[in-house]
């Protein structure tokens, strides 16, 4: 297949527009996607191309437009929906988790919500507390849900394209830090399949376990420790729910040792089910307790210093790693 | 126009409807259904109504007091017994019990145990009608209380500005729980808040089968031509407590004999029999009913409880 | 009635708000301020007529568009340039930014970055004053993107069945960033849903910031007095995109230049002028104004950031 | 003090009551909690008490009651709100989440939002998938919340007059199952501080972490356990933000083993964040792996059979203790 630099933001975008040409059952809702395109400019143009009908503006109502996900999904429609920053997403809490996920089991296997709800997640932009959060931890808690996470433009459009084909919701969140960095992307549609960690760099000496906009910072951190001899495996989850246990186990069979970076508070964050997971089934292979570096345990602040300070970077990272190695 | 069949079935349903939940309570008294449920007794008018004016492919959404909205859609008694009572026969093979019945072959989206949780999934469920041009129609039932929640608000309103073809059906039985809408809205008719979306409102007597099918077949019918939702206020009572735990401290036994008094099927059966209806005609689906309740309770007796292997698939598709 | 010192008062304020907003882009645009922020230039008269009407120690909530109402509530420029320059000596010490600037000591409960996320917080503080006895009012601002949330509807209600002493002000600016208010209403006027409440609703020209005053004078005297709440919608515009990243795509040039030709400043400057103001008094209005801006921006730049040690603990009380 | 016995019910109204005695900006929010008493008569007779004022029955509209307490808790009252089901949290989790956790950061430290949100959790009353979740890690992920779970009458009462008294946005879940159990309770008024673990049984081969309902599960367990030699530590969390680790660590001291059993479905779980905290800080204690025993990742069925095989019981409990001390 031909491929080209495309940015995440645009690997995001042909996804949805290959997914709606495919399939007329797609439909595109959300605030401003329109004309506007986004307020992180992903899906303009969709709206010249696919029209009003499939491209739909919504007035601020994420719980009714969550819900009206669901419920258009269940009429045999394949919603995406977007919702302007993933910290509004608890507006629709309840049709998220209570209608949306719970569904089919509820109706005894007898019906199908697929749709996906795409969000921006995370810090880094001087949004401050209600427009910079990763509330990923929620999601991965609740079955029936699915959960992805991608960290790169060619990872975003595989994983999108086997989001919209699930039957289930799925919660497809995209690092606003992401949107515009660059990787090679093919032309043509494919497909990721979800739950499926990748290992994004190999090495021998720690596992370091991250998703998202994090995996930018382990893989530089990785990077830098290999100049000091030490080699770190980096592993993708990718897919957050279900979580693809065996890309782990094998990673640390190998390496002994387990860091594992996100950018959430580290108190409850999703980092915790990771660690708590090698703790208890790998428990014999470890040389080392499993470290968690998160998020600092505060609401994201608005001084860009301190906006920074709050999360794992690069040299946090490396110098985590170090003193599980007890090279400091 | 609504033929003399078609009546006949509209009584039928409404008498089905009674005869049900007052067999589900006592097979409650007995231990041999669970949880919670919420009796529709009293309101039999609103869904029969509503429903006989839909086709037999247009949906509804649902509420926790469900039970009606089912048996009017179309559902086998049979299979709902079996789900309250808990069996692998049931409507969701004894996962979802009273709160979540749905019916989806029947255009039945659930039952819902989220107050006003079913009006969002309606207003979607509309559009994505819409987009499939297949010209079906929703109906949404809630509650009074349901209409105080967001979701009413935002949902009633998308519906109007994407004119979502759903014709939204308060069931106004004066009482969310214990609250008594004296105390939970500053109006006397919820209608009036259509005015706030620009969509029709009327408020109707929930007690008259044929007034709410008339409204409700004007305003499903003005959906299905592209016209938009519309809202039903239907003024109706239940008889029974809130759900299995309710004292009903909070309203006197005058008011509910009050009520009682406007019964709608006493009423409707009345207008058969002066519409030239026999008696006889109106006793063999007395019986029938009987029979049907009979044999559904006999079926979920009989059926076997869901096995967990299975029920642990049912969560992904 | 108003004074012509409460009037000269109103004028120094929505001057003080223009500059202030046009200042903070210069400085965006310099660097020095960061984030996203929301400029309120054209909606000046809503805030100013509306916390004129207030006393000093009433309360109001704000919104993401916010520099505008906490001005007019007698914030100092300064603590608030300091805020959005991220300054250990800005309103919340350099952690909240211009989505959150609150000044509860002004009675200012809080900008608010979630659409319609005020509202309820406005309905509950008045319920807090109602039970505190002591007469003080909430005006409660918000767009007429947020009147179609969830909390709009249910605070207004709840705030209109539990007589909350709160005046409910849409600012309604025609958009909620792209999306037009016709698109979003299936309505003309917001106000008209204040009758699904049972409170009054009034329509007011957002743009005459006298009345403003005189429809927020009235509701917040009624609400002081135990009559409940009330709805004003008052029709105003921004002239400025909806935040720093806003092309304009999704309105026309004439459309914006049409409202520059009513602006709310240059009119109440005519007025003033007409009244008997002079020219002289009204320059030095401006040129205080001009001071006051630099001041704030000399205190903002010259102030220290904030610790991480000190705000770790802004956590917990 | 004077002590009788009193149910968990009880209790909670009895603190309730005190609290607004003593002081008169205490009041009371929720969906029939005047004249019906509350879903689960836990404020039966208040509203008589202390008049429509102080017990206020609000519409249905969760999102308004929350961030109504929140604008209410701002002006110097101290809202005490009922949620009929802790499921229905979320239909208000952006008012909790954004506005009432966030606000005293976002301010600059310069507010305070004192109240207090109660609300029944769990499962084993056959109310099936939206009336019986256990959705405690998600508040327990949120900087700015506390999240208090009693086991006990004696604790419910002297732990909710402390989440009363406590300047911040405190989420006390009470397990349905819990409300008609009985235990001796002291007359006056007296608190528990927050954050206080308690042990609320002595062993030494293992300690069992557990909290709310699950408590007396698994004191059931030990006592079996106990028969057949195996001397199992009970330690009952109760607060579980912020985690009293002090305790812990003393336990796992002693013991070198630790089994977290919780309700809600394991993975993700707020047992994750125990198990993690153990590995990572306590790892050269431990002579095995921590092991969860959390719910089976479903929604909770309808089905009284399927209910009980969801969650934890006292048999897997002890299955799973013998299991770690090879002693099955
Ligand atoms: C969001 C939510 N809040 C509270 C409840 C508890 N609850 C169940 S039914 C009910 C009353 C509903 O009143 P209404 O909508 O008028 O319906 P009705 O029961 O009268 O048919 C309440 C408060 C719930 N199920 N969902
Ligand atoms: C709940 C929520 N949804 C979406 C957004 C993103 N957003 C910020 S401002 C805005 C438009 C708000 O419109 P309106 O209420 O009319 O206020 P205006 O900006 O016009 O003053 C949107 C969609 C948000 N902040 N909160
Ligand atoms: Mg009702
Ligand atoms: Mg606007």
């Amino acid at each position: 297949m031909p491929e080209r630099e495309l940015t995440y933001r645009e690997a995001v975008r042909e996804a949805l527009r290959q997914a709606m040409k495919n399939d007329e059952r797609v439909f595109l809702m959300g605030q401003d996607i329109g004309v506007y395109g986004g307020a992180f400019a992903v899906t303009l143009g969709l709206l010249e191309e696919f029209g009003r009908e499939r491209v739909i503006d919504t007035p601020i109502s994420e719980s009714a437009m969550i819900g009206g996900g669901a419920g258009a999904a269940l009429v045999g429609m394949r919603p995406v929906l977007e919702i302007q920053f993933s910290d509004f997403i608890g507006i629709g809490m309840d049709q998220l988790v209570n209608q949306a996920a719970k569904i089919r089991f509820m109706f005894g296997g007898l019906a199908a919500v697929p749709m996906v709800l795409r969000a921006p997640i995370g810090c880094g932009t001087g949004a401050a507390a209600q427009h910079s959060q990763s509330q990923e931890a929620w999601y991965t808690h609740v079955p029936g849900l699915k959960v992805v996470m991608p960290s790169t433009p060619y990872d975003a459009k595989g994983l999108l394209r086997s989001a919209i084909e699930d039957d289930n919701p799925v919660l497809f969140l995209e690092h606003k830090l992401l949107y515009g960095i660059k990787g090679q992307v093919p032309e043509d549609s494919y497909s990721i399949p979800l739950a499926e960690a990748e290992v994004k760099r190999s090495g021998t000496d720690i596992t370091v376990i991250a998703y998202s906009q994090m995996v930018s910072r382990v893989l530089q951190a990785a990077e830098e420790l290999s100049k000091e001899g030490i080699e770190a495996e980096v592993v993708d989850v990718r897919t957050l729910r279900p979580l693809d246990t065996e890309t782990l186990a094998r990673s640390i069979g190998k390496t002994h040792r387990a860091l594992v970076a996100y950018e959430a508070p580290s108190f409850g964050g999703y980092g915790a089910e990771i660690a708590s997971y090698i703790g208890e089934e790998l428990f014999d292979e470890l040389d080392a307790p499993v470290v968690r570096l998160g998020g600092l345990d505060m609401p994201v602040p608005y001084n860009p210093e301190l906006e920074r300070a709050l999360v794992p970077q690069p040299e946090s990272i490396r110098e985590a790693v170090k003193k599980m190695l007890n090279r400091t | 126009m609504l033929s003399k069949k078609d009546k006949l079935e509209m009584f039928h349903k409404m008498l089905l409807i009674r005869r049900f939940e007052e067999k589900a309570e006592e097979l409650y008294m007995e231990g041999k259904v669970f949880g919670t449920f919420h009796l529709y007794v009293g309101e039999e008018a609103v869904a029969v109504g509503t429903c006989t004016a839909l086709k037999e492919d247009d949906y509804i959404t649902s509420t926790h007091r469900g039970h009606g909205h089912c048996i009017a859609k179309g559902a086998q008694v049979k299979r709902m017994m079996a789900e309250i009572m808990a069996k692998d026969t049931g409507y969701c093979h004894g996962v979802g019990g009273s709160m979540h019945i749905a019916d989806v072959e029947k255009g039945n989206l659930g039952a819902n145990g989220v107050v006003g949780g079913g009006i969002a999934i309606a207003m979607g469920a509309g559009l994505g009608c819409k987009m499939q041009q297949n010209e079906k129609v929703v109906a949404c039932f809630f509650g009074d209380g349901a209409s105080n929640t967001g979701n009413f608000h935002e949902a009633v309103n998308m519906a109007a500005v994407l004119k979502s073809p759903v014709v939204f059906v308060c069931e106004n039985n004066h009482y969310a729980m214990s609250n008594s809408v004296k105390n939970a809205f500053a109006i006397t008719d919820i209608s009036e808040r259509a005015k706030g979306y620009g969509i029709p409102g009327l408020t109707i007597n929930g007690m008259d089968v044929l007034e709410v099918y008339e409204a409700a077949h004007e305003a499903a019918e003005r959906a299905r031509r592209g016209g938009g939702p519309s809202l039903l206020e239907a003024k109706t009572y239940r008889y029974k407590g809130h759900s299995k735990s309710d004292k009903n401290v909070y309203r006197t036994k005058e008011e509910i004999e009050s009520w009682k008094k406007r019964d709608p099927i006493q009423r409707f059966r009345s207008q058969l029999t002066e519409n030239g209806v026999s008696e006889k005609r109106l006793r063999e689906i007395e019986e029938k009913v009987e029979a049907e309740i009979e044999e559904a309770v006999r079926f979920g007796e009989e059926s076997p409880p869901p096995s967990l292997e299975a029920v642990r698939r049912m969560v992904y598709a």
